[in-house]
């Protein structure tokens, strides 16, 4: 076995392990705790598919921004769910419909023709390729503007929910 | 040659070990002898009352808000900050408007009063 | 001849070529020296600050008072260090255990983890682990990650004081990051790189000369991200006995200590590559290894301003906090970002050339917004002045009960 | 050490399917809020996995993967800072983060 399979198969296992502990946790602190190391997890695992970048926003708005959230929203709520509460509703049906799920994708996932290894290696300055594109009014330019958008109703929208009254 | 990306796992790794090697030394060098007193919790020499944790003012939250919506907006000027020097003139002015109207939902929340503390 | 041919192979596996175990060696050897450059750093640099704010506030601070710590007390913080080793770490009864261990490595192991993308010279010298292309970006990813050990540590000590100083800390860390990352961007954005070699070598004219405003905002953010005074409130001492770290003893304690004094320094290494020139200074192309010492300088001058706020300023509220952030720091930041960005590219257009004549430019858009912030203040109290003078005068008192 | 024999593009996708799968569990068999949100990430997260590992297999010359990645991040930060914001003011009214006690809409 080679070094990269090695590691996507410590990160995997990581990222894997971890979101298992998060949906089974029973004090949901620990369970904020398990998502970030699986955070992490898929941040390697974007170093292994070489863009380093992906795995700095993961690191940044995943690790930074939504998981702080849901920290602090933990935090701010804590007293409602004790920790020796009954914390799943019908843990068997929802087992099966995701276990077969699974089993679907990765039957579909089996029979495509994928490729083994990638078609080129990747380009330098792909970054700065990415940043202009973006404002290209042949690129992206609409989704850029539109997450503007987005992040503007974010504000002003979450601000409003959660306002002293 | 080894690759960069492997170098700043590896560096990472030196930096966990030495996170956790003055705690294993201090471990290893230091006296356990642990008793009730000693282990309460510190407030002020009084037994702790009531429930520890605490409940926050929601008002924390709306701070944290606030950061998701700018961190956001941050991430997407990295690329663009760093394509800067073969953007034209209209690109900055696309980069102005992106962040004129998140300044302008700040001016608005800060207006309506939701940014002050109470 | 043995000795040649050594000398031959290590040359050769600093190259990158040659055997892959002695590549290997030479770079966890290289990690572990890059890693202990913060570490004696701050060994000297805790003395040398409580040195120095004794002497600013009328005392002499640590002198070799019975013990041999050397002449001046020279090696107190090493002495510390063995006395903290020894003490007893004690977990309180409520405490999670495994999360309360945690936090404390992960505080030293964060702080220490910016170092991998940090050149300390010229690339010639080879002193920097990694020169990762994202590498400014880096340093602001990995600083997001600075709040888990605060909002661990709070959390898990089952300590009221600890649970407040954690949201304190966390609410205004999360808050600064944002006018912190947006005047990182400038340098970015001038240097068309985020490879901290590139920004460092792309400052003919260091940008804290170019772009003041940015370098102070990036400042005033970095004073509140590392909490120090004026921003120290996390801690707050005299309130919150230390903050999220008040169940932490012996080297936990220690651990805290540490990973606020590395990023304090770190946080002054990376405003001097930001905006200070970095490594670069007079005689640096002719002899490379100056550079390490320019930049070791200017990050201790950093440092001791920031020792300057710590000696004299008094704490701010939270709210008082977090309003200078809302709504100073962030629109300024914003703002100065547009204007720069604006301004350099309107002079791209008109063929102003790079150097000398772009910083100038730069300097003058930046004066410009600073004059009319300074405006805005000025015109801002005087209506405050006469709302409040109104209020409280004798005739404004009818049309109070009216409103 | 061959560090570039690089893994088939079918194991990330399965290593997708299987995050995107736990997320679904977490969805369909939690009572808290919370967790369910965490869950959602989960899934998003899987997302991104899968641009991302398409991206670098399919057309590594190209942005059009990573910039979907990243679109598909702020949408996901946005449905995390809003979702968080619900949650919160639910709790303020309810006094609960648990899914079947609320019940607002009943009348």
């Amino acid at each position: 076995m080679s070094l990269s399979v090695v590691l996507f198969l410590v990160f995997a296992v990581l990222a894997i392990g971890a979101a298992i502990r998060v949906v089974f946790c029973h004090r949901i602190f620990h369970g904020a705790m398990w998502l970030i190391v699986s955070f992490f997890g898929v941040a390697a695992i974007y170093m292994l598919l070489e863009s380093p970048f992906l795995a700095g926003i993961q690191l940044f708005i995943y690790i930074g921004g939504v998981a702080v959230l849901t920290v602090i929203a933990i935090m701010v709520t804590k007293r409602v769910m004790a920790p020796n509460q009954r914390t799943l509703n019908d843990p068997v049906s929802a087992g099966i419909v995701a276990l077969a799920l699974f089993g679907v994708m990765v039957w579909m996932i089996l029979s495509l023709p994928l490729p083994m290894a990638p078609t080129a290696p990747v380009i330098e300055g792909g970054l700065e390729l990415l940043g202009a594109a973006l404002v290209d009014p042949q690129g992206f330019l609409l989704p850029f503007e539109v997450v503007s958008v987005m992040m503007l109703v974010v504000l002003v929208a979450s601000l409003y929910l959660g306002r002293e009254r | 040659m080894i690759h960069p990306y492997a170098l700043v796992g590896l560096f990472l790794l030196v930096a966990a070990i030495f996170g956790v090697a003055p705690q294993l030394i201090a471990w290893y060098l230091s006296p356990k002898k642990p008793s009730h007193r000693k282990l309460q919790a510190y407030e002020s020499g009084n037994p702790t009352f009531g429930e520890t944790w605490i409940e926050f003012k929601p008002q924390y939250y709306l701070f944290g808000l606030a950061f998701v919506a700018f961190d956001v907006e941050a991430a997407f000027l990295f690329p663009w900050a760093l394509a800067y020097h073969q953007l034209a003139l209209y690109a900055v002015v696309e980069a102005i408007l992106f962040v004129g109207l998140l300044g302008f939902g700040l001016i608005y929340v800060w207006r309506k009063g939701w940014l002050t503390w109470m | 001849m043995a000795d040649v041919d050594v000398i031959a192979v290590l040359q050769e596996a600093i190259a990158g070529g040659g055997p892959l175990w002695l590549q290997v060696l030479l770079r966890v050897a290289g990690a572990f020296g890059m890693a202990l450059v913060p570490l004696v750093s701050v060994v000297f640099l805790i003395w040398e600050s409580r040195k120095v704010i004794a002497r600013m506030q009328d005392r002499l601070g640590p002198t070799n008072a019975g013990t041999p710590a050397g002449p001046w007390a020279i090696f107190q913080t090493v002495a510390d260090a063995i006395k903290i080793l020894t003490k007893e770490l004690i977990i309180p009864e409520g405490a999670d255990k495994v999360v309360f261990i945690i936090a404390p490595v992960l505080v030293v192991a964060v702080a220490i983890a910016m170092w991998a993308v940090i050149p300390l010279g010229p690339p010639e010298t080879g002193l920097q682990v990694v020169d990762l292309e994202i590498g400014a970006f880096y340093v602001v990813a990995i600083g997001s990650l600075a709040p888990f050990s605060m909002i661990m540590a709070g959390w898990s000590s089952r300590n009221k004081y600890a649970d407040v100083g954690a949201f304190r800390a966390v609410s205004q860390i999360i808050g600064y990051e944002i006018p912190q990352i947006m005047s990182l961007l400038v340098p970015v954005l001038l240097a068309g790189s985020m490879s901290l070699q590139e920004i460092v070598a792309s400052q003919d004219v260091a940008y804290a000369i170019s772009v003041p405003l940015v370098a102070l905002v990036y400042f005033l953010a970095m004073l509140a991200e590392v909490g120090k005074l004026p921003f120290e409130l996390a801690e707050a001492d005299s309130e919150l006995v230390a903050g999220y770290f008040t169940e932490y003893s012996g080297m936990m304690f220690g651990a805290f200590y540490l990973g606020e004094f590395i990023n304090a320094f770190t946080g002054s290494v990376v405003f001097s590559l930001l905006f200070l020139g970095g490594w670069r200074g007079p005689f640096v192309d002719v002899v490379p290894w100056l550079g390490p010492v320019y930049l070791l300088v200017k990050a201790f001058l950093v440092f001791n301003v920031m020792n300057l706020f710590w000696a004299s300023m008094p704490r701010l509220r939270i709210d008082q906090v977090l309003a200078f952030n809302w709504k100073a720091l962030v629109p300024m930041g914003l703002v100065v970002f547009l204007v720069v960005a604006l301004t350099d590219k309107l002079m791209w257009r008109a063929g102003v050339p790079e150097g000398w004549a772009r910083a100038a430019g730069l300097l003058l858009s930046n004066v410009v917004v600073g004059g009319a912030t300074a405006l805005l203040l000025v015109w801002y109290k005087r209506r405050l002045m006469r709302r409040r003078a109104a209020r409280f005068a004798p005739a404004a008192v009818p049309a109070k009960a009216e409103a | 050490m061959d560090l570039l024999a690089t893994v088939p593009l079918s194991w990330y996708l399965i290593l997708g399917a299987a995050l995107f799968c736990i997320g679904v569990y977490g969805v369909l068999a939690n009572r808290n809020l919370i967790v369910i949100m965490m869950a959602i990430e989960l899934m998003l997260n899987a997302v991104v996995l899968n641009l991302a590992a398409f991206a670098r297999f399919m057309e590594p010359a190209r942005i059009q993967g990573k910039a979907f990645a990243i679109v598909t991040y702020a949408t996901a930060a946005a449905e995390a800072a809003l979702g968080l914001a619900l949650i919160i003011s639910i709790w303020r009214t309810e006094n609960t983060v648990a899914v079947e006690e609320i019940d607002l809409l009943k009348g």
